[in-house]
């Protein structure tokens, strides 16, 4: 099954350019074609999983609510580098449902179980 | 004197660099994703606390990031107060 | 064999422009196929009219359009990332090099099906 | 006082360019002065035209057009950066963003020596 | 079976990710910058050099960086080098 | 005098985007009217340095040839920071003449002695 191949690595930061966001627009579109790619936040890219105030007016908008919208798009798992989390100081962080940790043996996994990775 | 402005990753060797570079009387302005320093129980934030400088992290990105609770040792501060830091001190450095 | 090249940086901005174009260079000389390049993010910049390039150094762009004629390749680029940075206008395409041509997300998808070897260019 | 600001990064690219344009709103409403705003580097795509922001995104463009309004400030965007990033084409300035102006860096060592303060903003 | 194309700084935390990620098997090509871990010497190279995996480095960088002399556990490869690895590989993970 | 107040500070790598190029470019503006600055090479920007070898034909300029020009514009010194000639693997390089080692202590007094820092 082709869609299970795809990995998609989002290591860019949020809010500092568009490269994370492409990143999901990337993941969302093989979601539209059928083909839910597998999708990873490692690096710098877990800093758009931290939730904003609930009143937060920012005018950029949040990536975590893209994020909440991938298990409606048949993206089951969101994986996350659990290294990454501690370096960013997010390591008690809660995280969101469909999301998970990922440690070194988990993450050569997805990597090795990818036929294409698309690295954001 | 001196304000610098921290923009990078707060794990790349940058912030080394700036932490070697600071004298008292230094301010330094966290800003973008480095304003997760300031989350409180950051691994990292005692090597720049402790440091001879103050430490402030602008408020536009802390929410930008979801950074809701700071460290009560850095400060919040918008632009009105990056322009008082760049009034007060005599010069500034960009880390990015 | 069959690659396709995922191009996310601009020709004035790091390596990977480069590294992308000389590695399409050498899949058509090595006699195997490019299904697709596809421009995202700041990479489509390299499909932007009128740039100069610098006194002695290399112009990235024209050697792009040299892949388009010699490879027979693709160089798609990303409709939604062209907008934002001023390489088309989502209307119209008058300010796209010859040999590019505006695309969307789903030929990525598809171009990654239809592919063997799937490589990012970035910095 | 009078502000010099340097800006290397470009409106989609990291967060210096916002920062930037927040700042010098900062400078004018504080009732100081902005001696300058240069932009280089990948900076000068701050006054490229036919970008179209993304949807529910700041337009940090136009929002620089009105730093050149309010603030009598000048806007000047180096000509040889221009030329290489494709603002302008070192002969026309036909793509520049009204309110911005080309500029050398000549103009970047005088307006350093009219300030009293200068700041780099890059990422 | 994964090509490692590396190009950012050595001293990032993308390196300590990218050797976390290595598997007997994968290559590591360093491009860009990430080249001078070619020069004999470098403090960081037996990180990567002893990690389950064979290291390349792109020739066209060396030359553009000055690493005149290499590590003799890395070995230079040009344009048609790397397509050779990308087709030995199952698939490409590109680490900036 | 004002000239030596000014210090351009280059910590980007070379030869991967115009960064680098910019701010030599910038400095030697500042020599061309009268007001050469302080010259910084630190991080990354250190790998400027290294020279080619002599029948180098690579289509990128050398930006060590537009360093080595510094003098010609009364810019005597090159400063490199000595930590970040260590952490890049060239600890041992023979620097050019003009040019000399930085610790921290003497970073800490450029810096303190600049009223404008231009960071590349």
């Amino acid at each position: 099954m082709p869609s299970q191949e795809t990995l998609v690595r989002i290591a860019a930061a949020p809010y500092a350019g568009t490269r994370a966001r492409a990143g999901l627009d990337a993941a969302l579109a093989f979601a539209a074609f059928g083909q839910p790619p597998a999708v990873l936040l490692s690096g710098p890219g877990v800093l758009a999983l931290p939730p904003r105030q609930a009143n937060s007016s920012h005018g950029t908008p949040s990536l975590r609510k893209v994020l909440d919208s991938l298990p409606l798009y048949d993206i089951d798992t969101l994986w996350v580098c659990a290294a990454s989390l501690e370096r960013h100081g997010l390591a008690d962080l809660e995280l969101p449902a469909y999301a998970a940790r990922a440690d070194s043996a988990l993450l050569r996994r997805l990597l090795s179980e990818a036929s294409a990775v698309l690295s954001f | 004197m001196r304000l610098h402005c921290y923009s990078a990753d707060i794990n790349a060797t940058a912030f080394d660099d700036l932490r070697a570079s600071l004298e008292a009387g230094d301010c330094v302005l966290l800003t973008g994703p480095a304003v997760a320093l300031a989350r409180p129980g950051h691994p990292r934030s005692d090597a720049l606390v402790d440091a001879p400088a103050t430490v402030f992290a602008l408020s536009e990105d802390l929410e930008l990031y979801g950074v809701n609770d700071t460290d009560a040792r850095i400060a919040r501060v918008d632009y009105a107060g990056w322009l008082e830091l760049a009034l007060r001190m005599r010069s500034q450095v960009a880390w990015y | 064999m069959r690659f396709t090249l995922l191009v996310l940086s601009a020709p004035d901005f790091g390596c990977a422009n480069r590294h992308a174009l000389r590695f399409a260079r050498a899949v058509i000389d090595g006699g195997h196929e490019l299904a697709c390049v596809f421009f995202q993010d700041r990479g489509v910049l390299t499909a932007l009219k009128d740039c100069e390039s610098a006194q002695a150094e290399e112009d990235l762009r024209s050697a792009w359009q040299g892949i388009a004629r010699d490879g027979d390749a693709d160089l798609a680029v990303c409709s939604a990332s062209a907008a934002r940075f001023g390489v088309a206008d989502g209307r119209r395409a008058d300010n796209i090099l010859d040999g590019f041509a505006l695309s969307g997300l789903g030929d990525l998808v598809m171009a990654r099906g239809d592919s063997d070897r799937f490589l990012t260019f970035a910095d």
